[in-house]
This record gives C-alpha cells, sequence and structure tokens, in this order.
C-alpha cells in the first residue's frame, strides 16, 4: 500500500511559530494548498487570490503553487511535496482529468482533503468540485450570443485553446448542441480551429479562418489568449463591424477590443470568486462541515451559502452565471482582473 | 635501437584526483542536503526521501543511454516525444482490447523503433547532425501521437499497472530499484565493456575510431536505438504514474534529460564524462527540486535557481584552472 | 642595429609532465636561410611557438633587431614582421583559400572599412600561380588535400611580406616538384633581404636551402654550424646522439606466395583501372604526384570506401571489403597518412590508442580486461621505442614522430598479412625513420606483405621491392628493384610522357 | 590533373638533389617553368553545389507553394502574402541573430526567454509612462536583450562554459525574471499606448513595419558578414577556433559579440512581439528557439560551425513561415499538423542531402583520369 500515512506524529506540531491570530480547531494554523495550471497566468494569479483571502478569513495558512509548464507530470510532484509538507487541503487546477488520479488518491488515503476547481479532475480523485459555471449555460449562451450579433445567419467558426483542453471541448460540444435547434438553421459552424493558446499560432489561425471563409461573420473564442489574438487581427485589419467577436476572456486582456466594438460583448466568471469558493469548501471539508455529497451546505464568506448537487458520477459547486462584459462595464473590470 | 621502457605506473596526483567533477557533484549534494535538512522540517524523513525519487526517476530512465548519445558526441532531442508515442500507443491499444502486458511490450517495441530509425537516418545521412534529424523527428513522432488519440486521454488501466510508479518492494519503490538495476547495466556498459571504450573513441575522434575497425554506425545505431528503448522505458513508468496518457505528455523532457547530462559532466563535443556522474547530477536535481518544493519556493524563483545552479556549477572548475599558453 | 635580426638566449619552457625547451639559444642574421634540425620531440615547433607568441617562455629573453621583445600574443609577433607555417596545418575549411590567405591581414578599404575581396582573390591567385599551384584562390579550404593546404599555408606567409619568415616542416606534405617551387621561393625571400628559419627532417631541404644549421636534442641546444661546415655524419650523430649506421636497412625477405590481387580496380572521378599484386614477404612501393590517387586505392582495399569497379582478390578469394573492421579482419591493415585526424584519439594515452583496433582480443564476452590491455600496449609502445614516460601519457603530448609511432604499434596488434603504410615516415626524423624502416624491413622477413606509400624517392628506392607509379588516378609503371631509379619515377609520374588526351575516359 | 596537355613539365633536374644518409649538397636545379596554369573548375563545382542548395531549398518552397495554392485560391494573394511575411519578420530577425551564433559552433537556447523578458520589461515600462516615445522602448528592449546577450557572452567566451548549457542555464533564469518582474500579471492591449502597438501595424510604403525592419537588418547583416573583418571573423572563428587563436583574432571578443548580438536582435524581437500581439505574458515565445534554430537549419546552416549563410535562412525562415500560414488554410486537421509540419522539415533537409550527392556525384564524373 501506499506509504504516506507512516509518520502521524509529526503532524500535530508545529515547528514554526504560530502568529497570534491563530484559530481553527486544533489550536494550530491549519494549511491550504491549490495548485493552478501554470504560473505567470493572470487568471490563476486571480484565482490563488481569492482562495487565500477564504483561507485567512478563517485564520489559515494558504500554500499557493503552480509549475512553469501546465503539465500534469509537474502538478504530481507538488502534490508529492504537499503531501510530505502534511497539509490539510489540497485544492487542484487539474492540467489533466484523469493523470491525476493516482496522486490524488495518496493524498486522501493520507487524510488530506482533495477538491478541484474551474479544470475538473475525475470523480475519483476528489472530493468535491468547484465550477465556475455551468459548461452547458456557458456554450448555449455563447452560441445564442454571436447568433444576435450575425443577426441570425452567416457562418460562424470557433477558435479553441489546445485541442486537448478538457473545459473548452466540453464547451464546444455544448454550443453544438445549441446550433442543433432550429433558430439556428442559417447559422453554420465552418470550422474549429485551435491556437494552442499561443498568440503567434492563434493568430495565424485566425488569419488562416479569415481568408478561408470569405464570408465568416463570427469568430467565438473561448479562451483568453485566443479571443485577445482574434480581437487584435480583427482591429488590425478593419474588420470591426464585419467579423463579430465573442467567446471567454480576461476582461483586462479585452478591454481594449470591447471598448472599440470589435467584440461587442463576452462572458466570463471571477475568478477571484471561484477561488474564493474553492478556499471555503476546503475549510468546509477539513472541519467536516462537508464531506462531499450531495444536498451538504456550507457558508461559502461574502458568497453566502452554497450547496453540493450531482455532477455526473461526482459531486460539485457551481458558482453561478457567466458574467457578460460590455462596453458599459468593462471599464469598471479592466483594472480588476 | 635499444628499446626504451616505459613506466607501468600511471602518474597519480592527489590535486587531480581531488578535482574530479564528480566530487564537485558530491560537495554540491551534500551542501544541497544540509540547505534542505534547514529549509524544511519535512525533508530528513526516510519515507519523503524515499518517495521524493518516485516522482523524479521516470526521466533518470533517459539520462542513462543519453549519456550514451552525448559521449558519443551527437544529441537526441526526440526523447520526449519517443515517450509520448510510446505510451500512446500502448494505452491505444489497451483500449482496443489488447492483453496489458502485450501493449506493454509493444510500448517497448514502439519505443526501440522510434531509436532505432534516429540512429538509421543520422548514420545514413552524415551530413546531416543529430540535432537536426531528432528535432524534426521530435516533431513527427509527436505528432502521431496526436494523430492516434486527437483530443482524447487514454487510460483506465488495470489495477497492477500501479505497480510500476506507486509501489514498493520491500518498503524501497519499485522504480528506484528499478533504476538502480538499469544504472548499474549502464555503467557497466560504459566503463567495463569494449562498447564503451569504442563509445568514447567515436566521441574524441570518430575519423580514428573507423580507421582503426570500429563499426561506427552500428555502435550509433545501437546507442540511438537503446535511448529509444528507455525512453519507452521511462512511457511505462511514466504512464504508470499517471494512470493515463495523452499526447502531450512528457513534453520537454529532452531539455531536463539533457541538462542532467551536462550537469553530470559529460562533454556536449563528445567523449567525455562519466555514469557516476550523470547518476549524481539526477539526484542532485532531483532533491533540490524537491527540497525548494517542501518550502513551496515558486516556480519562477525554482527556474532562476537551477539555472544559477547549471551555470556555476559548470563555471566552478573553469575559473580554478586558468589557462596557460 | 644588432647584427642578429633575432636572437634568444636561455629559453626555456616546460609542459605538465614536460621539459620542452631546456636552456636554448638561437640566432638569426637578415638575409639568412637557417636550417634547425632535431629528432622528434626534441622542441623545434615548441621553439617556433615561443617565438611566435603562442606559447610564453617560462625563463629567456628574446631580441629583436637588439631590442628585448615579449610577445604576448600571434598578433604580436605578425606586427612585428614575424610569420609563420605551422607543422600542423592550421586552416579554415569553410573559408576560401582567399580569406585563409589573407585572415588578419585583410585588404579593406580606407574609409569604410570594406573588405576588398576582388584585390585579395588577384593576389591570393597571384601567390598560388607562383607556388605552382592549379587550383582558384575561390575553392574551400576544405575541399583541398592536405598537400594543397600546405601549399595555402606557404601563401599565406609570403602575403605578409614579413621579415622573418618561419616554416615548420614544409615540405612534409610536399612531393619534390612542388618543394622546388618553395625552395625557389625562400631563395627569393631571401634575396629581397628576409630571414627564414626552416625546419625539416629532410637533408635535402637543408642542403639545397640553408647556409646555417642549428641542432637541437633532447630539448637542448647541441650547436649551431655552417651548413658547409659539417659533415652528414657529424650532423646525424649531433642530432641522434649516436651513430646510424644504415638508413634503409633493407633485408633480403623470403617471397612467397601471392597474397593481393587487385584487378581493374576503378572509383568514379578518383582512380580507374588500377591492377597489381602483392606477394607474401614483399615490399610493393606506390608512388606518384600529390592527388594521384593513392591514398583512395588504399582505402577502397582496406574497405573505408567502396570502389565502383574491378575486383580484389586475397589469397585468391574475392573480398570486398565492406569496413576496415572486416579488412582487419581478413588480415588487410592500413596506417593512414594523417596521423592526427585518422590515427590517433589524441586526448587518450598511449596505450588506449595502440590497443583500439583489437578491443576484442582483451575482452571475453565484451567484458574489457585492463590488465592485459595494458600490458600489450606497454610491449608493444616499447617495440617501437615511442618516447615518452609511460603509456598513460597522452597522445597529444607527444611530438610528430612519436605519434607515429604509436600509430605504428596500433597495426602491430591484430594479425595481419598485409600491411598498407601511407606516408608511414611523413614528418619523422632521421632517427626514428631508421628504426620505422627496420621495423617495415623485418616485418616484410616475417612474412607480411607490404604497400609503401611513399613521395619520397630515397625511401621508395632503398626500401622497394617493385614499385608502381600512379599518375592522375592510373597506375603509369611497374618497376623491379633493379630498374627502380629517380628518373624512370619521375618521368613515369610527370603528365606529359604519355598522350593522354586520345585515351580519356569517364571512369 | 588539371594540367592540359600543352602545359610543359619541369626538368627532372628538379630532383636532382638526392637525399638520405649519402646525400650531399646537390646543385640548384631551376625548373624551366611554372607547371599547370591555375585553372578553376574546383571553385564553381562547389560554389555551384552551395548554390544549388539554395535553389533546391527555393524550388521546394514554390512547389509547395503551388500545391497550397491549388487547395486554397486565396493562399497566393497579395494580402496573404503579406500576413506571411509578417508574420515570419519576427521569425527571419532571430534567425540572423542564430545564424552567427552556429556559425561560431555554438547554439542559444535562451532567445525565447529573452525576448519574454525584453518585451515583458518594455510593455511595463509604456504602461508606466504612455507618454513614452515608442522609439524608447524599443531602445529599451534592445538594451534588455544586448545585456541577456552579453551575460551569456562572457559565460561562454571567458568562462569556457558550453553554449548550449550556457544558454540552457539563462534561459530558465531570464524566464523566471520574466514572471518575476510581471508578478505573474500580463499587460494587457489597453494597458499599452497607440503609439506603441503601432511599431508593429505602422506602415512604410505600404510595407509592414516588421517587414522593413527585418528588410534592414538582412541588409545590415548581409554586408556585415560578407564585407567586413569582423564579419569574416566569426566564419573564422568557427571553421577552426584553435587557428583563429593562432593567427591572433580574439576568439573571445567574436563570441562575445556574438551572443551579444544576438542578444540584442532578441531583444528587439521582444519589443515587435508584444507590440505586435499587443499583449505581454511571462510564458511568451516559449520554446520558440526551436523554431529559429529550424530555420536555420533548413536554410543549411552548419550545426558544425564556420558555414552558413543570409539567403539560406531567408528561404529557412519563409519555408517554416509559409507551413505555419499553409496548414491551417488547407484545412488540414489540427491533429495532422504536427506530423505534417515535421515531415516537411524532414524531407526538406533529406531531399537537400540526397541531391548535395547527386551533384557531387555527377561532378566525380566529370573529372578526366
Ligand atoms: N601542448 C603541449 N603539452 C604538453 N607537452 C607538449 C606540448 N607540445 C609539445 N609538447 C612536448 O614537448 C616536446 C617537444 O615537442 P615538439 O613538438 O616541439 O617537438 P619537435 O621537435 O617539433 O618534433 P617533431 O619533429 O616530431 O615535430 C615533446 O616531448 C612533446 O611531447
Ligand atoms: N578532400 C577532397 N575533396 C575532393 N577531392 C579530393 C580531396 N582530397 C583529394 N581529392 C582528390 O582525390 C584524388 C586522389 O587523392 P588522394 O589523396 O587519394 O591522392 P594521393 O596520391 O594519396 O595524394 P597524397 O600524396 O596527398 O596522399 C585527387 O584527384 C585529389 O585531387
Ligand atoms: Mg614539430
Ligand atoms: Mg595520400
Amino acid at each position: 500500500g501506499c506509504g504516506g500515512n507512516n509518520n502521524n506524529e509529526a503532524s500535530g506540531s508545529d515547528a514554526k511559530p504560530s502568529s497570534s491570530a491563530a484559530s481553527g480547531s486544533t489550536g494550530a494554523k491549519q494549511k491550504f494548498a491549490i495548485i493552478f495550471k501554470n504560473t505567470g497566468n493572470p487568471y490563476g494569479e486571480k484565482e490563488m487570490e481569492g482562495f487565500k483571502k477564504a483561507i485567512e478569513e478563517s485564520g489559515d495558512e494558504a500554500i499557493l503553487k503552480a509549475p512553469d509548464q501546465p503539465t500534469a507530470e509537474a502538478q504530481i510532484q507538488m502534490i508529492e511535496e504537499l503531501i510530505s509538507q502534511k497539509v490539510d487541503s489540497i485544492a487542484v487546477v487539474g492540467n489533466d482529468p484523469d493523470a491525476l488520479q493516482p496522486a490524488l488518491k495518496k493524498a486522501m488515503n493520507a487524510g488530506i482533503k482533495v477538491l478541484s476547481l474551474d479544470s475538473a479532475v475525475n470523480a475519483d480523485s476528489r472530493m468535491v468540485h468547484i465550477n465556475q459555471a455551468d459548461p452547458e449555460r456557458i456554450g448555449r449562451t455563447l452560441i445564442q450570443g454571436v447568433s444576435e450579433m450575425i443577426g441570425g445567419e452567416g457562418e460562424i467558426a470557433i477558435l479553441s485553446a489546445t485541442s486537448q483542453a478538457t473545459n473548452q471541448n466540453t464547451w464546444i460540444e455544448w454550443m453544438k448542441k445549441e446550433l442543433e435547434d432550429s433558430k439556428y438553421a442559417n447559422v453554420k459552424l465552418v470550422k474549429v480551429a485551435y491556437g494552442d493558446d499561443l498568440r503567434d499560432k492563434s493568430v495565424s489561425e485566425t488569419e488562416a479562418l479569415l481568408k478561408s471563409y470569405p464570408n465568416l461573420k463570427g469568430i467565438i473564442a473561448p479562451t483568453t489568449v485566443g479571443i485577445a489574438a482574434a480581437g487584435k487581427v480583427l482591429t488590425d485589419k478593419g474588420l470591426k463591424g464585419k467579423v463579430m467577436l465573442t467567446g471567454l476572456g480576461l476582461p483586462s486582456e479585452m478591454a481594449e477590443y470591447i471598448e472599440s466594438g470589435v467584440s461587442p460583448w463576452m462572458y466570463l466568471w471571477n475568478p477571484i470568486d471561484v477561488g474564493y469558493l474553492a478556499g471555503y469548501a476546503a475549510e468546509a471539508l477539513v472541519d467536516g462541515t462537508i464531506t462531499g455529497a450531495i444536498g451538504e451546505k456550507f457558508t461559502a464568506g461574502t458568497l453566502g451559502e452554497k450547496e453540493i448537487i450531482a455532477d455526473g458520477d461526482g459531486t460539485q459547486v457551481m458558482l453561478g452565471d457567466p458574467f457578460k462584459f460590455d462596453s458599459s462595464n468593462i471599464a469598471e473590470w479592466k483594472s480588476v482582473y | 635501437m635499444e628499446p626504451r621502457l616505459l613506466q607501468n605506473k600511471r602518474d597519480f596526483s592527489v590535486k587531480g584526483f581531488l578535482l574530479q567533477w564528480e566530487w564537485m557533484l558530491v560537495v554540491l549534494f551534500l551542501a544541497m542536503t544540509v540547505m534542505n535538512i534547514n529549509l524544511s522540517e519535512y525533508y530528513w524523513n526516510f519515507d519523503n526521501l524515499r518517495d521524493a525519487t518516485m516522482s523524479f526517476l521516470d526521466k533518470a530512465f533517459i539520462v542513462l543511454p543519453m549519456v550514451f548519445i552525448i559521449i558519443v558526441g551527437d544529441i537526441d532531442i526526440s526523447v520526449g516525444s519517443i515517450v509520448a508515442l510510446s505510451s500512446v500507443i500502448m494505452a491505444d491499444l489497451y483500449n482496443h482490447g489488447v492483453p496489458m502486458p502485450i501493449a506493454m511490450l509493444i510500448c517497448l517495441a514502439v519505443g526501440t523503433l522510434c531509436g532505432y530509425i534516429n540512429g538509421l537516418l543520422v548514420v545514413k545521412f552524415k551530413e546531416l547532425s543529430a540535432v537536426i534529424v531528432t528535432l524534426s523527428t521530435m516533431i513527427i513522432y509527436r505528432g502521431i501521437a496526436y494523430i492516434l488519440l486527437k483530443d482524447q486521454a487514454a487510460g483506465k488501466f488495470p489495477d497492477w499497472f500501479n505497480f510500476l510508479g506507486w509501489e514498493y518492494v520491500g518498503g524501497i519503490p519499485f522504480i528506484l530499484i528499478a533504476f538502480v538495476v538499469f544504472a548499474i547495466l549502464f555503467w557497466y556498459l560504459l566503463h567495463k565493456t569494449t562498447f564503451g571504450r569504442k563509445v568514447y573513441a567515436m566521441g574524441s575522434n570518430l575519423t580514428a575510431s573507423r580507421f582503426s575497425g570500429i563499426q561506427t554506425d552500428r555502435i550509433k545505431i545501437i546507442v540511438f536505438t537503446l535511448t529509444g528503448l528507455m525512453s519507452a522505458v521511462c512511457a511505462l513508468f511514466l504512464t504508470s504514474r499517471m494512470g493515463s496518457t495523452r499526447p502531450n505528455i512528457a513534453n520537454g523532457y529532452e531539455l531536463d534529460v539533457i541538462a542532467m547530462v551536462v550537469l553530470g559532466g559529460i562533454s556536449t563535443s563528445g567523449g567525455k564524462g562519466r555514469m557516476i556522474g550523470a547518476i549524481l547530477a539526477i539526484f542532485l536535481i532531483g532533491y533540490l527540486r524537491y527540497g525548494l518544493g517542501l518550502v513551496n519556493v515558486s516556480a519562477q524563483t525554482l527556474l532562476i535557481i537551477i539555472g544559477l545552479l547549471l551555470i556555476v556549477a559548470v563555471s566552478i572548475p573553469k575559473l580554478k584552472l586558468g589557462k596557460k599558453r | 642595429m644588432s647584427e642578429f635580426i633575432l636572437e634568444l638566449k636561455g629559453i626555456t619552457k616546460t609542459f605538465p609532465g614536460v621539459k620542452a625547451l631546456d636552456d636554448v639559444y638561437f640566432k638569426l642574421k637578415p638575409g639568412e636561410i637557417h636550417a634547425l634540425m632535431g629528432e622528434n620531440g626534441a622542441g623545434k615547433s615548441t621553439f617556433i611557438k615561443v617565438i611566435t607568441g603562442v606559447h610564453a617562455p617560462d625563463e629567456g629573453d628574446m631580441y629583436l633587431d637588439g631590442q628585448k621583445v615579449s610577445f604576448r600574443n600571434p598578433k604580436d609577433a605578425q606586427k612585428a614582421g614575424i610569420a609563420a607555417i605551422y607543422q600542423h596545418v592550421t586552416c579554415y575549411p569553410d573559408l576560401t583559400v582567399t580569406e585563409n590567405i589573407f585572415m588578419g591581414h585583410e585588404k579593406i578599404a580606407k574609409g569604410t572599412k570594406r573588405l576588398l575581396w576582388r584585390e585579395m582573390h588577384e593576389e591570393a591567385g597571384k601567390l598560388l600561380k607562383e607556388l605552382g599551384a592549379s587550383f582558384s584562390p575561390k575553392t574551400l579550404m576544405g575541399a583541398l588535400s592536405v598537400a594543397e593546404q600546405q601549399i595555402v599555408e606557404i601563401a599565406k606567409a609570403l602575403s605578409v611580406n614579413a621579415r622573418i619568415i618561419i616554416m615548420d616542416e614544409p615540405t612534409a606534405a610536399l612531393t619534390n616538384n612542388e618543394s622546388e617551387e618553395l625552395y625557389r621561393i625562400a631563395e627569393k625571400l631571401r634575396d629581397q633581404g628576409a630571414s627564414i628559419i626552416f625546419i625539416s627532417h629532410r637533408f635535402e631541404d637543408m642542403y639545397r636551402l640553408a647556409s646555417k644549421v642549428t641542432v637541437f636534442r633532447d630539448s637542448k641546444y647541441i650547436g649551431t654550424w655552417g651548413v658547409n661546415e659539417i659533415s652528414n655524419a657529424d650532423l646525424i650523430v649531433a642530432m641522434v646522439g649516436r651513430e646510424i649506421t644504415q638508413l634503409f636497412p633493407k633485408k633480403e625477405a623470403q617471397i612467397g606466395e601471392e597474397l593481393l590481387r587487385v584487378e581493374g580496380l576503378g572509383k568514379t572521378g578518383y582512380f580507374a583501372d588500377v591492377s597489381f599484386t602483392l606477394r607474401k614477404g614483399e615490399i610493393l612501393g606506390l608512388t606518384g604526384l600529390v592527388g594521384a590517387g593513392r591514398t583512395e586505392v588504399c582505402q577502397a582495399i582496406f574497405g573505408v570506401e567502396r570502389p565502383d569497379k574491378g575486383k580484389i582478390f586475397y589469397k585468391g578469394r574475392e573480398l570486398a571489403a565492406k569496413s576496415p573492421l572486416h579488412a582487419m579482419k581478413q588480415g588487410i591493415g592500413y596506417l593512414p597518412e594523417d596521423r592526427q585526424k585518422q590515427g590517433l584519439v589524441l586526448s587518450w594515452e598511449i596505450g588506449r590508442n595502440i590497443t583500439l583496433s583489437s578491443l576484442e582480443k582483451m575482452s571475453r564476452r565484451g567484458h574489457l580486461n585492463t590488465r592485459k590491455e595494458q600490458d600489450l600496449a606497454k610491449r608493444l609502445a616499447e617495440k617501437v621505442s615511442v618516447k615518452a614516460k609511460s603509456v598513460f601519457d597522452l597522445a597529444s603530448s607527444l611530438s610528430g614522430g612519436n605519434q607515429q609511432k604509436v600509430v605504428f604499434a596500433k597495426l602491430l596488434t591484430a594479425d595481419l598479412d598485409i600491411l598498407i603504410l601511407d606516408e608511414p615516415t611523413k614528418g619523422v626524423d632521421v632517427g626514428a625513420k631508421s628504426a620505422i624502416y627496420e621495423i617495415i624491413s623485418d616485418l616484410a622477413c616475417s612474412g607480411y606483405g607490404i604497400i609503401l606509400v611513399s613521395s619520397e624517392m630515397p625511401e621508395i628506392i632503398g626500401m622497394c621491392d617493385r614499385v608502381a607509379v600512379m599518375r592522375e588516378g592510373r597506375i603509369t609503371a611497374f618497376m623491379d628493384r633493379e630498374g627502380i631509379t629517380q628518373e624512370a619515377i619521375l618521368r613515369a609520374s610527370m603528365a606529359d610522357a604519355a598522350p593522354q588526351q586520345d585515351q580519356q575516359r569517364w571512369a | 590533373m588539371n594540367n592540359k596537355g600543352g602545359s610543359p613539365a619541369p626538368t627532372a633536374t628538379n630532383a636532382a638533389a638526392t637525399a638520405g644518409a649519402s646525400g650531399a649538397p646537390g646543385p640548384a636545379g631551376r625548373p624551366t617553368a611554372t607547371p599547370a596554369p591555375a585553372a578553376a573548375p574546383k571553385a564553381s563545382l562547389s560554389a555551384n553545389i552551395a548554390k544549388f542548395r539554395e535553389l533546391g531549398l527555393l524550388a521546394f518552397i514554390v512547389i509547395l507553394a503551388i500545391g497550397v495554392q491549388l487547395r486554397n485560391p486565396s493562399f497566393l494573394t497579395w494580402e496573404n502574402l503579406n500576413d506571411i511575411a509578417t508574420n515570419t519578420a519576427i521569425l527571419s530577425i532571430l534567425a540572423v541573430g542564430m545564424m552567427l551564433v552556429i556559425i561560431t559552433r555554438g547554439i542559444d537556447l535562451s532567445i525565447g526567454a529573452t525576448l519574454a523578458l525584453a518585451g515583458m520589461s518594455a510593455a511595463l515600462t509604456v504602461k508606466e509612462y504612455p507618454g513614452l516615445s515608442p522609439l524608447v522602448a524599443v531602445l529599451l528592449g534592445v538594451g534588455i536583450g544586448i545585456v541577456c546577450g552579453a551575460v551569456l557572452g562572457f559565460l561562454v567566451a571567458k568562462i569556457n562554459i558550453l553554449p548550449i548549457i550556457a544558454t540552457l542555464g539563462m534561459m530558465n533564469v531570464f524566464r523566471g525574471l520574466t514572471y518575476e518582474l510581471s508578478g505573474g500579471k500580463w499587460v494587457s492591449a489597453h494597458q499599452m499606448p497607440d503609439s506603441f502597438k503601432a511599431i508593429a501595424t505602422g506602415k512604410v510604403l505600404g510595407l509592414n513595419n516588421l517587414i522593413v525592419i527585418a528588410v534592414v537588418i538582412y541588409i545590415v547583416a548581409y554586408y556585415f558578414v560578407n564585407h567586413t573583418r569582423t564579419g569574416r571573423q566569426i566564419y573564422a572563428v568557427g571553421s577552426n577556433p584553435d587557428s583563429a587563436e593562432v593567427s591572433g583574432i580574439k576568439s573571445g571578443r567574436i563570441l562575445w559579440l556574438v551572443y551579444t548580438i544576438m542578444g540584442g536582435l532578441a531583444g528587439l524581437a521582444g519589443v515587435l512581439w508584444v507590440a505586435k500581439f499587443a499583449s505581454a505574458q511571462g510564458d511568451t515565445a516559449s520554446g520558440y528557439e526551436l523554431s529559429v534554430i529550424a530555420a536555420c537549419v533548413l536554410g543549411g546552416v552548419s550545426i558544425a560551425g564556420g558555414s552558413g549563410k543570409i539567403s539560406g535562412i531567408i528561404l529557412g525562415s519563409v519555408l517554416l513561415g509559409i507551413l505555419n500560414n499553409a496548414l491551417p488554410m488547407i484545412n488540414v486537421s489540427p491533429f495532422w499538423q504536427n506530423f505534417i509540419q515535421g515531415m516537411i522539415i524532414l524531407i526538406a533537409v533529406l531531399i537537400n542531402a540526397v541531391v548535395k550527392r547527386g551533384i557531387d556525384r555527377n561532378n566525380l564524373m566529370r573529372r578526366r583520369i
């Protein structure tokens, strides 16, 4: 069996001097870790910021980690490090839904509460998932949005992240489902392109879309790098108003193009809130308030009471609907995240 | 002409012995250990040290044959892609009903084949350097992995497959035992056999080796093939640790592997270096990362530290031995 | 103004473990050609490098025109008007001949600092023409043969208009008529007032050119004589420290059955229609001008390159060596012409070099027995009298001649019947030369068949039982021992003898 | 072998001086004539091969372009060609520096990181001081690149660390510094003044600034490597470092210079990149060094050092640029793109090698024996 549980005597004593603000059930600060996909990503920074806020509101210690490359291998290594440190909980934004399973199971066997947020790991490797928004709602809303922008008819294309990205792929599935509705009879999805979340590749792909489909009316880019790169191309080529752009993106990256009208509006949730909710869910798991079972409830600080609901084989907590950013509110958000 | 007698003994100089690269790695290793013990109370703990090896030893399997390739004066930057391709094919076959043991054998075969192709291209097209050849096969092999698996992950392996990456034999991680066995084999091959001697000769002077009756082409092909095989071994362990696979696994492994080889004192211009150095480097980097990870040093700081370590370690001996005209 | 343009006093230079120069003196007058001689490893090349600032001496002073100088790097020496041709060709294979010649002193436009390519090509062409070279200055250096590269090196030294020109074995890779061009030029330079230091193992060179000769032995200064004041025998004694009675110890070997028969061998662009036989105990000379294709023929037999046409019969069986290993297993050995690039791993110990081609013999199922290896290496190194402290010395620390002995020792590890020796004495001193000739003779007596490739007439005449002369890829003449004369060989190697035009072949 | 029938041979007295133990000073016989007039078959031979190398690549590019054009008629349009050129400009600028580095037998794996660091610094600066002239931002980026390059040059030239190790190590350091500098944040389009973004969108004579900058760099580089002493010394150092030492070339300085130029170009590329995409991230251009090396290698720059031509790397960059542009345009499945790209690179270099062999052979056939 796994050897993670052999040294229990160390877990109670905390060698570092605990601060005066110490609270929590054991009297010592408990340790809550979050692992994001990779470092240097402002979206992730905001999520970790929200997580840290929630943990510190409870008087505990937050450990923020992110590997330099967005790989599952690196996250496994970090999980091992956290198990060695005997943290109380690990929240992870998975780079792969399945690949972390053995490592996360080892953590759970060692008594660590495990949850995922934003990008889910599979149901077996977590106790609960914090979902930023319902994938179905996201997919359907994006199609509704683009359809409205192009007046209900014309060719559209999707510019995604990598062909492997789980979140994006789920959303794209739902987009396709929504398109089956007869009211989109005149809306035609001509291509799903992948920009790999690289600026240069996203730009080439956008340019190729524009040239291969001269009648293209709209682009949906459900990823920050993609939507910003597409915004840049449309701006530079003077296609504002001719090709519509929407999708999911950070307000700060997209402010320029929303203010200029290249993208009339787009959606996103608040990553700070995602992290914040995950922080409270982790606290609740460690406290024993919840176990991750359907129907349990906990109070998530300023977000109020949240309930655990079903999600396929597993369970999840839903943050809410994606937020719509347009020229009326972008100025206020662009400096926040 | 009367025969002049030659001395039988090698000149032994204490200074020369102590100035060996490997000692420097040992010193660095000790310094790193002391530092880590001071940094984190969790570091000096048998279970932790033992489990840490499980997460950094997968690449180490590729370091072993890469030592040969670099001593021969070539380089292989396609290893990460070979890991991905062999792992993806194994998972794909298993998901299509091929029994796992057979899928694993095929994984090894695929890696071996990829390595063989690299070797063949390098040998048949001498006007191209190994960098170019493996740069293109790097893209191609991973490309095939993408074609096979598209955006899917493949996995749900039988439970016993976990054994490779996660289980212990007599309290020692299986991966560590496997690594030690391979390390001894490769050490022996490099330092105690004619094959190893020929590899050094080729790295020092390829033409002279050929004129001395060494089948240089054959040896190059063998060395590349071995690297492919060991990449597949890495694929087995890595896939076991991840429990599933995707076309993008082991991305960037080539640079990590080469960094370890080079830190181990193996010169990229060929002909110089020892296996023990590379092995020390594996553990040095592995435990350094782990120790700093225990105190949650940020990824960017870790990058800087590892980068500087590489530079500083390589500079120290150069600074000491000023060149004499 | 001093009587001497260059004077060195008490120069000492130590390398780790080797005292390469020990209290050495040297004086050079303006307009003098001064030969510097000595056995392999006597320190000649090192001495040159001290003069040109490549090495810094540990002790001793250097005076130029009576002024004490010390060069920190080769550039300083160049500025002071000293040009050198180093023993081991130091060229840029990827650059053109012109660039090689003008590297370091390019012609540049006054204002813009632009390189004046046309002028440089023209001048390089002129220099090459003067040296009798037939390649264009725009050729890439790497495409030239060693001999041609040597000519470029000479052109390079000429192009700087130096007051002191140092030539370290410039003729080692040259044939007689190329050497002759060099003599002519050296004399012209001398007449124009330049001083020349000339290192060579060929007495011919010294007698032909020099007025003074300085001898080093075992890193020490032995003496300086006028060339006409010292007898040949005394000079050899000065160099070797003992008398050498016979330079060509040709022994009569029992000539036995046929070992090798080559029929109509051809390789596109290199050689064609090469046929000869070699018998047990026989020494077959293969001579000709540079680029005649001798090396290519030898390498084709040894399996380095595949011939396109023709057959090779070894002891009556047809044999097409697939690789050097294959050839060696059959019993054919080859001593390459470029010992540094093809013969040795310079960064290795002597011992490992010697055993490199016969590792299988010292191993069981791949496991190398290092004791056995060292014993064999030591025995063979002693047999060919390598001058070193132990078999653990690095090959790179040996002088040219001693390196050649190590390559020779390598050949002796294997069980061979046929030895192909490609310029075995190139750049080897008299002492070592005679030792090598002795080895060759002994090997012939013990039943080896030997192909001796050489450009040196005396060597060919003194050693061979039969001679084949090659010109432009074809064998133009065979001579038996009785019929070998310099004139005959020269006639057969020169182009104008036979009317080639008619039988022009597209091999 | 080049003796034309008429050239008179030296008389036999040339070799009259006998040598060896019995040798005595012989009479000096002068050759009656210089043999063989300098003919130039070898020069034209090797020159032709070198030229053909580029022609082969050019032919490959043309065939590829025609193939793509048949699949998608909008490929060979002015707009698309302009896009290709714009998108390839940064790559080709970097290729110039990389070529110089490779010629000296080095390699620079750190350029992606240098590019990111310089780009991020420039972006942060214009974010703080939006009024700043874009020229200052460019200079800042170039300056930072030069510093990075100079550090590398120091490690390689003065401390003698192998380039692959020095740049591998510093790649990590530069990348880490970029993250530290930005605190994990990006600089977004709305934080950059229009004047800054105009660096990459502005036009001169109808051509995008990036193209113009690349062309200027190519002209300067061509002059530098072919017509200046320092430029040729770069080749000399790469071709044979030992001889370079002996002929008094300060190889250390040349190496230092080469890495500094590479750094400066990477810095420039960083600013251009950030301006072009209107966003600066910590992981900008991560792994881009491989594309740049591929461009050089495709263009015939020899990893063994000493050789490489400006015309070659232009073609190499163009080939990569076309691939990046064309594969999405001919509707290749994204899953096949990697494979096809790798195959085309491999086939291009293999064909090049085979063609060169054929030419070599052909030339041998024509030699008279
Ligand atoms: N760089 C070096 N390091 C160590 N030893 C050296 C070095 N260069 C030369 N030597 C040693 O110095 C001695 C003199 O060598 P040098 O090359 O000057 O001899 P030489 O007279 O030119 O011989 P040859 O005629 O064979 O060229 C030799 O014993 C040689 O091994
Ligand atoms: N590096 C090279 N590239 C192209 N051709 C070459 C090269 N070296 C030699 N050749 C040509 O090959 C032919 C045979 O050369 P080879 O070196 O075999 O002659 P050789 O008689 O052995 O001369 P040497 O006296 O220099 O040893 C000549 O025509 C020569 O010009
Ligand atoms: Mg010498
Ligand atoms: Mg030859």
